[in-house]
């Protein structure tokens, strides 16, 4: 996109900040690495790939001398809010440059569709040229749309200094995103945990998940601290498993952005988006709506009650007939 | 049914502790049937654990020439070394071991004039080479020993120093405390700073052992006097888990510090990263 | 440590109760010395406030054997510390519905607000809670295998 | 030369599981691993590299040392017994099996890891060559020829046929016992020319053209502190993703579970990336992020080469090119310091 390109450019000669926090160019045509850019702009790169939250790259960025000029996509923007609210960031340190995105294309969904030795991809429209060593072959981008992207939750970007505006009309069917939420609640406690414990027992512990979680912040997490008695690092027993995505889970809701960074980096396909969403549903129902970084100065649902929130009992009535 | 594997520990028994410093406690250590639980060189280290706690390098103090039991001096620092100083005499603890390489005092050191500098807890390794040499006292020169610790209080062994070594033949001790105190009157001053005025001849071989900055302004000195790096040897601590070389926690450069080390020469360091 | 598990063929459930130390301990206390019985399954573990339970203390108890968590606090309106059971209240509604939806059943876990002068309705609310938990029987889900004799 | 008709790979699996215990990829909600087979395991001969390698079959993710028990006093300690079942890894391709010789050259030393050694000596290793090598490999940086798999019995998916032949005396016996489920290959022309393509295409792939030179030549210090560590770290989660999904990696941690009624005294795989990996009650020596990052690549390309004759700790298998999340990896290290041909 030449457009996010030159305005870098633009707004690195006018002096808003003395790098660039953006993506970078790797290995392959769909390798897009978080990077930070001085003056050479050589790498730089916003196209379908840039899947990658930066928001949470701001917490080190932030902690170096002058100001990063950074590239946000909308649904990392609310990450920048939450950080800033919970005083992990300075706003003063950053200037956001807002860019349109028409949802991010997922490489395992390419290669799951059977295409194989990726040299190149060229992107017309709604078609994906790939040229593979196994010879040229095409592929309607919209079926191999990231799953963050099918539910997200649209192009408004809640924070940000300059913008680039969105040029392209959305022509993506979006999903509700509480629908898969919905089917597990209706199915039986003994579907669901059928379903959890099969989903959960696949996880290796590489802590991906919570790494690249703009809402896990801690300086030390719970997990790495010995003295807790819980810094088990095996999936030694299910229990485990069970354990560290139940509390990171917690430990996130009513902090969540619903950024779908978590699913989207997990090595086992585990889809802990569910989990957060499921918080986020429960929030919303109980407590009210809340978005969490929609600004960055609402209390979170959980630093926050009123004298008539509902016993913890409700949860027993709910589907009870 | 028994397994032979390094990883699989001897139960041992305390037989004895004595209270060295307001943090560091001497633990004498047999087999449950008596003996010790196995052999080692001078500068070796075993894996000491509580089980259910966990488990941590610790160098063998006591020094081979002893027959009858292995002693450990541990600092309490941690949560291990917290849980050992809870323990009583005829408490069982498991230890596996011996563990990494060791001070040579078989080949390079034989026949040399000997200087030990240490600093606080570091006089544990090195005791072990002290005590091995003066029960096999023809076989070194002149014995220097340089001790240094925070205060009086803080000296491991003071009893065993002023009685044994000081008194042995060919031993010279000097010992020094970072600050002034009221029943002190020996030296006061930092060890690295000691060295420097005690103006040793450089054909001594030098053994160390103590905190970082210690070793590193201790070695500057030592260069300054005109030591070289092949003259001197220190011995090292890392995080391990294995002992063995296996685990990886330990590696630096193509070394791991639990199977190659923990004994190095510093010009064995100098080709090394600079990660301990 | 581990909750005790009583291998009698008949089952009596591991109950962990934790008690904020303002009120319901004090309940357990008034049940106590006023001679209410209630089946002595209930471990006891007390805490400054509602609100000190932490999600994790929760779940190690399920870990380590137990059949139920039930927490109880001071009614809404009266925490000793003016609002650390609405807190808690929020939290636990949000833990539970999470349990709920992995599929844990949802009885093992309940919060209850017991004042300190409510002995027999802290008798009544264990022996109630004991008599759910018994029914639906052993936990099976949120227990840690290794932890099995 | 043997083969069997590809169809009736069902009959060879549980001729195989009659006797021995059969392990190879499965598919598994939206995931792949080693699993043990039985007639409803959906088995994938497709998929180049399961997520998890087979190295958890040696030396898994998660395994109990020993036990202790206190009474009063004193402890006594239990260790599980030495003998482990015989095996079989049916579909290992050849950068695993060269992971697993890697993996003998840490746990098969001297002091050798029992653990390891029972699993390892119970084992019977079925290779399966590459047909569609992916854009991700480069074992050929390595000397590893995919068409042609080391292990005990190598296999060949062509032409609806399955060729299979023994390398080695487990492999012999294996082939003996279940000798029956195949012909005789008379014509291997198939076998040949998929080898012919499969090399083809391995040229043209982006990563095959990669150069360890570099890291052969140059001094283990300079390359320490080479200037490109800095740059190339920048975007590390320091999640322990890599690791976890590489073949070679075998850092572990000892830790220790009170279960209530004794102590399980257990191993699991640790992470060179993790902060907590190194730290101490006194201190931490690799303070960041980078020279965590830079400790495992140095591990793989420097300094297990110069412990064990040149023979480098990365098989190219390229786990980790696709499951980092933030899509660093190996090559990129490789490229960023050592450049290409």
């Amino acid at each position: 996109m030449q457009r996010v390109i030159d305005k870098v450019k633009e707004l690195l000669a006018n002096g808003v900040a003395d790098r660039v926090l953006a993506w970078k160019v790797g290995e392959f045509p769909y390798d897009r690495i978080p990077g930070v850019f001085k003056d050479d702009l050589d790498g730089l790169c916003y196209d379908s790939f840039s899947a990658c939250n930066l928001s949470k790259y701001l917490i080190n960025e932030t902690k170096k001398d002058g100001r990063v000029l950074v590239l946000m996509k909308p649904c990392d923007s609310y990450g920048v809010n939450l950080l800033i609210k919970e005083h992990r960031i300075d706003r003063e340190k950053i200037y956001i440059l807002a860019v349109p995105c028409n949802c991010k294309v997922d490489i395992e969904k390419i290669k799951d569709s059977g295409i194989k030795g990726i040299i190149d991809i060229a992107e017309e429209g709604d078609v994906l040229k790939i040229n593979t060593v196994y010879g040229q072959k095409e592929l309607d981008r919209r079926q191999v749309l990231c799953d963050k992207c099918l539910s997200c939750q649209g192009k408004k970007h809640v924070i940000y200094d300059e913008i680039i505006e969105d040029d392209e009309q959305q022509n993506i069917e979006k999903t509700d995103r509480m629908e898969a939420v919905e089917e597990l609640e209706a199915m039986s406690p003994e579907e669901r945990f059928a379903f959890w414990r099969s989903e959960l027992s696949k996880c290796i512990r590489c802590n991906a998940c919570r790494n690249v979680c703009p809402a896990c912040s801690c300086n030390k997490c719970i997990f790495d601290n010995t003295d807790t008695g819980v810094a088990a690092k095996s999936n030694a027993d299910s229990f485990e498993e069970n354990m560290f995505h139940i509390i990171r889970a917690f430990h996130v809701a009513g902090r969540c952005t619903d950024c779908g960074e978590c699913s989207r980096v997990c090595p086992q396909n585990i889809p802990l988006h569910l989990l957060n969403r499921k918080f986020i549903k429960e929030i919303n129902e109980l407590y009210g709506e809340f978005q969490a970084g929609e600004d960055a100065v609402t209390t979170g649902p959980l630093t926050f009650f009123t004298m008539e929130d509902a016993e913890p009992d409700v949860v027993y009535k709910k589907g009870r007939d | 049914m028994s397994r032979n594997d390094m990883l699989i520990p001897k139960v041992a028994v305390i037989t004895g502790i004595t209270t060295q410093t307001p943090d560091v406690k001497t633990y004498k250590v047999n087999a449950p049937e008596g003996g010790k639980p196995f052999e080692h060189m001078p500068g070796q280290c075993a894996m000491l654990s509580i089980p259910g706690i966990s488990e941590a390098m610790i160098s063998i103090t006591s020094s081979p020439t002893n027959k009858e039991y292995m002693e450990f001096s541990i600092k309490r620092c941690g949560c291990l070394t917290e849980a050992i100083h809870a323990l009583e005499e005829g408490d069982e603890i498991t230890v596996r071991g011996p563990l990494g390489n060791h001070f040579p005092v078989e080949s390079e050191l034989k026949g040399k004039d000997l200087v030990f500098i240490a600093g606080g807890i570091g006089l544990a390794p090195l005791r072990s080479v002290i005590n091995y040499c003066l029960d096999n006292r023809d076989d070194y020169g002149e014995i220097d020993i340089v001790y240094g610790s925070r205060t009086k209080q803080d000296l491991v062994g003071f009893e065993e120093i002023q009685n044994v070594w000081a008194k042995a033949p060919n031993v010279n001790v000097y010992l020094t405390i970072d600050n002034p105190q009221e029943d002190w009157d020996g030296h006061v001053g930092f060890v690295p700073n000691y060295v420097k005025e005690l103006n040793l001849s450089v054909d001594k071989t030098v053994l160390m052992c103590g905190p970082p900055i210690m070793i590193k302004f201790t070695l500057q000195g030592l260069i300054e006097l005109g030591f070289t790096k092949e003259q001197i040897y220190t011995t090292m601590e890392l995080r391990m888990k294995c002992g063995i070389g296996k685990c990886g926690r330990c590696n630096i450069g193509s070394k791991y510090v639990c199977k190659d080390g923990p004994v190095f020469r510093f010009d064995e360091l100098d080709e090394l990263p600079d990660e301990y | 440590m581990q909750i005790e598990e009583n291998k009698n063929e008949e089952f009596k459930p591991c109950i962990v109760a934790f008690c904020c130390n303002w009120c319901s301990y004090a309940g357990a206390d008034l049940a106590g010395s006023s001679r209410l019985t209630y089946p002595a399954d209930v471990k006891i573990i007390r805490v400054p406030c509602s609100c000190r339970v932490n999600p994790l203390f929760i779940l190690r108890a399920f870990q380590r054997g137990a059949d139920g968590v039930i927490i109880c606090g001071c009614h809404p309106g009266d925490c000793h510390y003016t609002t650390g059971n609405y807190y808690a209240r929020r939290r636990m509604t949000l833990l539970f519905g999470m349990l709920d939806y992995l599929g844990i059943e949802r009885e093992r876990t309940r919060v209850e607000w017991v004042s300190a002068a409510e002995g027999a309705k802290f008798a009544a609310t264990m022996s109630d809670f004991i008599d759910t938990v018994t029914k639906l029987g052993r936990n099976r889900k949120l227990r840690d295998l290794r932890c099995k004799e | 030369m043997l083969r069997l008709s590809a169809d009736k790979l069902d009959k060879l699996f549980s001729a195989i599981s009659d006797a021995k215990e059969l392990y190879l990829p499965v598919e598994e909600n939206g995931s792949s691993k080693f699993d043990k087979w039985s007639e409803e395991t959906q088995v994938n001969l497709n998929r180049l590299n399961t997520v998890k390698s087979p190295k958890d079959l040696f030396f898994p993710q998660s395994e109990d040392l020993m036990r202790f028990k206190k009474e009063g006093k004193k402890i006594t300690v239990d260790t599980p017994d030495e003998n482990c079942k015989e095996f079989v890894v049916f579909g290992v391709r050849a950068c695993d099996v060269k992971s697993i010789e890697v993996l003998d050259r840490v746990f098969l030393s001297e002091p050798v890891d029992t653990y390891y050694e029972s699993k390892r000596k119970a084992a019977t290793i079925v290779s399966l060559a590459c047909s569609e090598p992916e854009e991700s490999c480069f074992c050929n940086i390595f000397g590893i020829d995919a068409t042609e798999p080391a292990a005990d019995v190598s296999t060949w998916l062509a032409d609806d046929y399955l060729y299979w032949e023994a390398k080695t005396e487990k492999g012999e016996a294996l082939t003996e016992s279940i000798k029956s489920v195949f012909e005789q290959a008379e014509d291997t022309s198939a076998v040949d020319a998929q080898k012919e393509n499969v090399k083809a295409i391995i040229e043209k792939l982006p990563l095959s053209g990669l150069n360890l030179d570099y890291f052969k030549n140059n001094d283990m210090m300079d390359i320490f502190n080479s200037e490109k560590w800095d740059e190339l770290y920048e975007a590390c989660l320091g999640c322990g993703t890599c690791t976890f999904v590489c073949p070679t990696c075998q850092c572990y941690d000892i830790r220790d579970y009170d279960t209530g009624h004794g102590i399980v005294r257990y191993r699991c795989w640790d992470s060179c990336m993790y902060s907590d990996f190194t730290l101490m009650a006194g201190g931490q020596p690799r303070t960041t992020q980078k020279e965590r990052f830079r400790q495992r690549f140095m591990h793989k390309l420097v300094y297990f080469p110069m412990n064990n004759d040149g023979e480098f700790s990365c098989v190219g298998c390229g786990r980790c090119v696709n499951k980092c999340p933030v899509r660093l990896n190996i090559a990129k290290v490789i490229r960023a310091l050592g450049g290409e041909v």
